[in-house]
């Protein structure tokens, strides 16, 4: 409640003159106390719900101890990680070892800085809000390639090579997807986009929001498409040689990007805060959770692709899907301005349903063994 | 000059490295070293390193009484002891000629088939975790394991290092209880094993890891004696419980399942496939099973005359042999265990030769070995 | 029913190819020269209606006098199995040839037989110890081992 | 990867997890909750009954690992033999429960106890009195039918859940 008010009060400010004194940086402040507040919050909560959500779909209990329901297992965790010693690996290279964690869980937070939690509420409205957004989430590679690098373990390195892939590849269809969403609403701000959902784009736009879910959980490294850490095959990937306070940096990255994606999907595809009822910040989470609980829910069932598969999928798959889903469209805003959405919502789905068949017929991904 | 050096930095050249994937690793179940030579993600080469769990048995063995011998031969498949059991007691009863009572030897196949179920479960549920599902189901699996295991306390008072059977039957009967909550297990099992079979079978990234990897061509399968599930799915109809009946096994219908290619998805549905099958063969064993005694008249101290016997049975990882040579003393004079990890894992570097890291990690759980059983 | 193969039959079919290679025979087993084992071994697996394609065990045991190495033989095809066995004397730098170019499956086991007996197998491509370490002294699974 | 079933399989693998999500848990809270183990438990600790044991060695000698010791007396005066000092090392214990079958005049018994951790090596040999049977040690029916009719009954993961949420 208290939050609730005070983002009403917010977004009054944030209708003040900019003039008035000291605006600027009351806003500033407060939304970076609010923005971390609510990352951290988060991925609190999005531990728990993995952990207890996955201990009951695997038909056990998960951590029930600490707190009510366990829901302060992930304090306890926090308690215990910063507990440990921090191990640097003799032949790491200890500045880039160092500097890694930090480099990697910065931009999950900043990604925030441009997310409204209700009309107007957001750190900043920049107007080219979703090209930062794909900028900064990318700066997270950055930072796993140097704690691949950084640690001279051969698991490490492989995991990190295996994450620069993924983020590389899977920029393109991600960003070309965001380009349909760009174009319906008119408006690159994320604002303007949730204004402009007088339906949820995922209707109007129900291919892209596939794009955008699945290259979205292959570039947070979230299963299936989580190569980099994969934990049967390369026993911790990235972090392999981390420990204490730098695991837990790690640990959080993980999930404030979890946060981060949900948050950007609820955003562009879910109608972002906007709701009947309930206040606008509660309607975000609530959808913040629901596409994380489908993250949780696949991450449980799925079996994990193969990097030269997971290659192949947004080369081949992803990429000529997204590519003409953009066209169709421009097509579609060029041909029909006016259209009424729920004429288009059909038609959209149509095309999906053809495109995702037709490409399953004609696209073999992978290619198997290679002779040596 | 200038053509020359930018000729060098254009080229892309790789150079393989050294990856050891264990002795401590989350797929290599137990204490096993994979010694690979990588190129990028492809495997080169993989030179199996293992020693780390031996345990000298055949030789703690030869200083033991032949009933003493019975708990060592838990601890080689400890996933499945029971079978072990069976074909230690089975070479000691050849070696002397003893004979088991007809209750005992129904007893023993149901135990027997059960410890299949378990054994492959644990399989089965290994290798989905390997090809990276994320312990779901390793963890359904389990919960049906627990199941069965829960039996074979109730039976013998532990829950993996059973010790139950006996040189010429059991040590004692099973309790009142065993058999209806068997029945209530056979009503059970088919409708859980179904709903494993829903959760992964046909999901489309399995078969895209699975299909087509790993392939061991019957030849070489039968080359480099393999045996087990190994075996059958690279397409060789070779059951010992069929081709060289032990114990009663001739008494019972059943299939043996096979594979067409030998990939790992193959063996993968073979384990599955014979899981059904043991609860075939339980469910005909528990409706014929006789009353009467368990334990044939043996003595305390088995002593069989001088000579040498190899027994061997179908264990859920293959043909389980024990050479067992007397000298007519109480203990054996050599007992050599003939164990189906070690012949399997021979197929390992085949199989692996061109593939991935994630192929090498999946077909080495396909393989399902028990390093227990391979270092002895 | 796997049907075990009379030695003494086998012996006498491998006595004609190879005169004087086979020491010793019994209705359950055969023994071969040392020697001649390979070409034994050729011979089983090779000629039709034999066709031991399957190697199932070797095992190797300690006699004080001499070292017996027992091959499990069996044709998946016909269904039968044989027992063949070769000596090998003395107590040191005792080799016998290997089997490995003819039954893969050979490989892991010999060189188990050479890690705890001390029978090394000429033409192992990869002859060293396999559970034990290298360095490690004397073979455990002898019977004057320790004593 | 080839999608020629539409993801069809992965659509009914995420409807056989989702339905768990709803099914009852099959784990217990351990410390809280215990399971009845099983009546024939071949528990960690021998339990020895002085009166019958004729200290006949038995035991010991069919011990694979040795961990039995007894020594035992001849009192000349009364012509009686008796055991002096048994005294079985848990340390080497293998739980195996050959000695307890080896018994001829029943006076060993499997414990029906399981949480024997100690805390110091010394208190792994257990000798003597401390072999005896308590309310702590109690006997478990390994080989015994008519004590294991006793204890409590089994409780089996087959018959706690059978239903469906």
């Amino acid at each position: 409640m208290i939050l609730n008010s005070s983002l009403n009060s917010i977004a009054y400010s944030s209708t003040l003159p900019p003039d008035w004194p000291g605006g600027f940086w009351w806003h500033w402040l407060l939304f970076t106390v609010i923005i971390i507040v609510f990352a951290l919050t988060l991925v609190m909560g999005f531990i728990w719900i993995e952990r207890r959500g996955m201990g009951r779909m695997q038909a056990r209990l998960g951590p029930n101890q600490a707190g009510p329901f366990g829901l302060l297992q992930p304090v306890a965790d926090a308690l215990k990680i910063l507990l440990k010693e921090d191990i640097i690996p003799a032949k790491a290279d200890r500045i880039v070892h160092w500097l890694a964690p930090v480099v990697a869980f910065a931009p999950a937070l900043m990604i925030f800085a441009v997310v409204p939690f209700g009309d107007g509420a957001m750190l900043a409205d920049l107007d080219i809000g979703i090209l930062y957004v794909v900028a900064i989430a990318s700066i997270s590679a950055i930072g796993i390639f140097m704690a691949g690098w950084g640690s001279s373990n051969k698991y490490s390195m492989l995991g990190a090579m295996r994450g620069i892939a993924s983020v590389v590849s899977y920029e393109i269809p991600v960003v070309l997807a965001i380009a349909g969403v760009v174009l319906v609403a008119g408006s690159m701000s994320l604002n303007q986009i949730v204004l402009a959902q007088d339906i949820p784009f995922i209707l109007l736009q129900p291919l892209g929001f596939l794009l955008f879910f699945i290259g979205g959980c292959a570039e947070i490294n979230r299963s299936p498409f989580d190569l980099m850490e994969a934990d049967s095959e390369l026993t911790a990937g990235f972090h392999t040689e981390y420990s204490g306070m730098k695991f837990a940096m790690f640990y959080l990255m993980e999930y404030a990007e979890a946060v981060a994606i949900s948050a950007i999907i609820a955003t562009l595809f879910l109608g972002g805060w906007r709701g009947p009822l309930l206040p606008p910040w509660l309607w975000f989470v609530l959808k913040v959770i629901f596409v994380f609980f489908i993250m949780v829910w696949t991450r449980t069932t799925l079996p994990r692709v193969r990097i030269d598969q997971l290659m192949a999928l947004a080369w081949k798959f992803l990429f000529p899907l997204a590519l003409i889903n953009l066209i169709v469209t421009a097509i579609q805003i060029l041909v029909w301005p006016d259209a009424l959405p729920w004429i288009l919502v059909p038609i959209n789905l149509a095309i999906m349903a053809l495109l995702i068949l037709l490409w399953s017929k004609l696209f073999k991904l992978g290619w198997g063994r290679v002779e040596v | 000059m200038r053509d020359t050096r930018y000729a060098r930095i254009m080229v892309l050249k790789t150079e393989p490295f050294i990856l050891n994937i264990g002795p401590v690793h989350p797929s290599t179940h137990g204490v096993f070293r994979m010694r690979t030579t990588l190129d990028g993600e492809v495997v080169v080469d993989v030179e199996p390193v293992f020693g780390y769990l031996h345990r000298g048995i055949e030789k703690l063995a030869e200083e033991r009484t032949y009933t003493g011998v019975i708990p060592l031969t838990d601890r080689l498949d400890y996933v499945a002891s029971m079978s072990n059991n069976l074909a230690y007691c089975l070479a000691v009863e050849k070696l002397a000629g003893i004979s088991v009572p007809e209750r005992a030897e129904y007893l023993r196949v149901i135990l027997a088939e059960l410890q299949r179920i378990a054994s492959h479960l644990i399989a089965v549920g290994a290798f989905l975790n390997d090809c990276g599902a994320f312990f779901t189901p390793f963890l359904y699996m389990f919960r049906e394991r627990e199941k069965i295991v829960d039996l074979f306390e109730m039976v013998s008072g532990q829950r993996l290092l059973y010790n139950y059977m006996r040189i010429g039957g059991f040590n004692q009967d099973v309790p009142d209880e065993f058999l209806p909550a068997l029945d209530k297990l056979l009503a059970q099992m088919p409708r859980f094993i179904e709903e494993y079979e829903r959760l992964l079978k046909e999901n489309e990234i399995l078969l895209a890891r699975a299909k087509g990897v790993g392939i061991l061509p019957k030849e070489v399968a039968i080359n480099i004696s393999a045996s087990g599930p190994v075996l059958r799915a690279s397409g060789v109809k070779w059951d010992i419980r069929k081709k060289d009946p032990y114990s009663i096994y001739d008494r019972f219908d059943f299939d043996i399942p096979t594979g067409e290619v030998g990939d790992c998805y193959d063996r993968y549905r073979v384990r599955v496939e014979e899981m059904r099958q043991s609860l075939r063969i339980i469910n005909q064993a528990r409706r014929q099973l006789p009353a009467g005694e368990v334990k044939s008249e043996v003595p305390h101290l088995v002593r069989p005359p001088a000579g040498e016997a190899y027994a061997h049975i179908e264990a859920p990882k293959g043909e389980l042999g024990f050479h067992l040579v007397s000298d007519n003393s109480i203990a054996p004079y050599r007992c050599h265990i003939r164990a189906p990890s070690l012949l399997n894992l021979t197929a390992l570097r085949d199989m692996a030769i061109g593939w991935k890291v994630a192929d090498l990690i999946i077909i080495f759980g396909s393989i399902d070995i028990v390093m227990g059983e391979i270092d002895r | 029913m796997t049907v075990a193969l009379s030695g003494k039959e086998i012996a006498t079919k491998i006595e004609e190819r190879f005169p004087g290679s086979v020491v010793k025979s019994s209705p359950d087993s055969l023994v071969v020269k040392s020697e001649f084992l390979l070409d034994v071994a050729t011979f089983l697996k090779t000629t039709p209606d034999l066709d031991f394609d399957y190697l199932t065990a070797i095992t190797a045991i300690d006699y004080y006098d001499r070292f017996e190495v027992v091959y499990q033989l069996t044709s998946i095809k016909h269904n039968h199995s044989l027992m063949v066995k070769t000596h090998c004397y003395g107590r040191d730098n005792l080799s016998l040839p290997s089997v490995v170019g003819l039954w893969r499956g050979a490989d892991f086991q010999e060189r188990e037989i050479y890690d705890l007996m001390g029978i090394s197998f000429d033409g192992h491509p990869n002859m060293k110890r396999i559970v034990l370490w290298e360095g490690f002294e004397g073979h455990p699974l002898r019977k004057d081992y320790g004593t | 990867m080839k999608f020629e079933r539409y993801g069809i399989g992965i659509a009914k693998g995420l409807r056989v997890t989702i339905r768990h999500l709803f099914r009852h848990p099959v784990t217990v809270q351990y410390p809280e909750q215990r399971l009845n183990i099983s009546r024939r438990t071949r528990g960690n600790e021998l339990i020895w009954d002085k009166v019958k044991c004729t200290g006949c060695a038995t035991c010991a000698k069919s011990c694979p690992q040795g961990a039995i010791q007894i020594v035992t007396s001849t009192s000349m005066e009364e012509n009686k033999y008796e055991v002096e000092q048994i005294e079985v090392d848990t340390g080497y214990c293998i739980s195996c429960g050959l000695c307890v079958e080896a018994c001829p005049f029943e006076a060993l018994y499997m414990g029906y106890a399981y949480e024997r951790a100690k805390y110091r090596r010394g208190e792994v040999v257990q000798a003597n009195e401390q072999l005896l049977p308590s309310p702590q040690r109690q006997r478990s029916g390994y080989m015994y039918p008519k004590i294991a009719d006793e204890l409590p009954r089994q409780t089996l993961l087959i018959e706690r859940i059978t239903e469906e949420k």
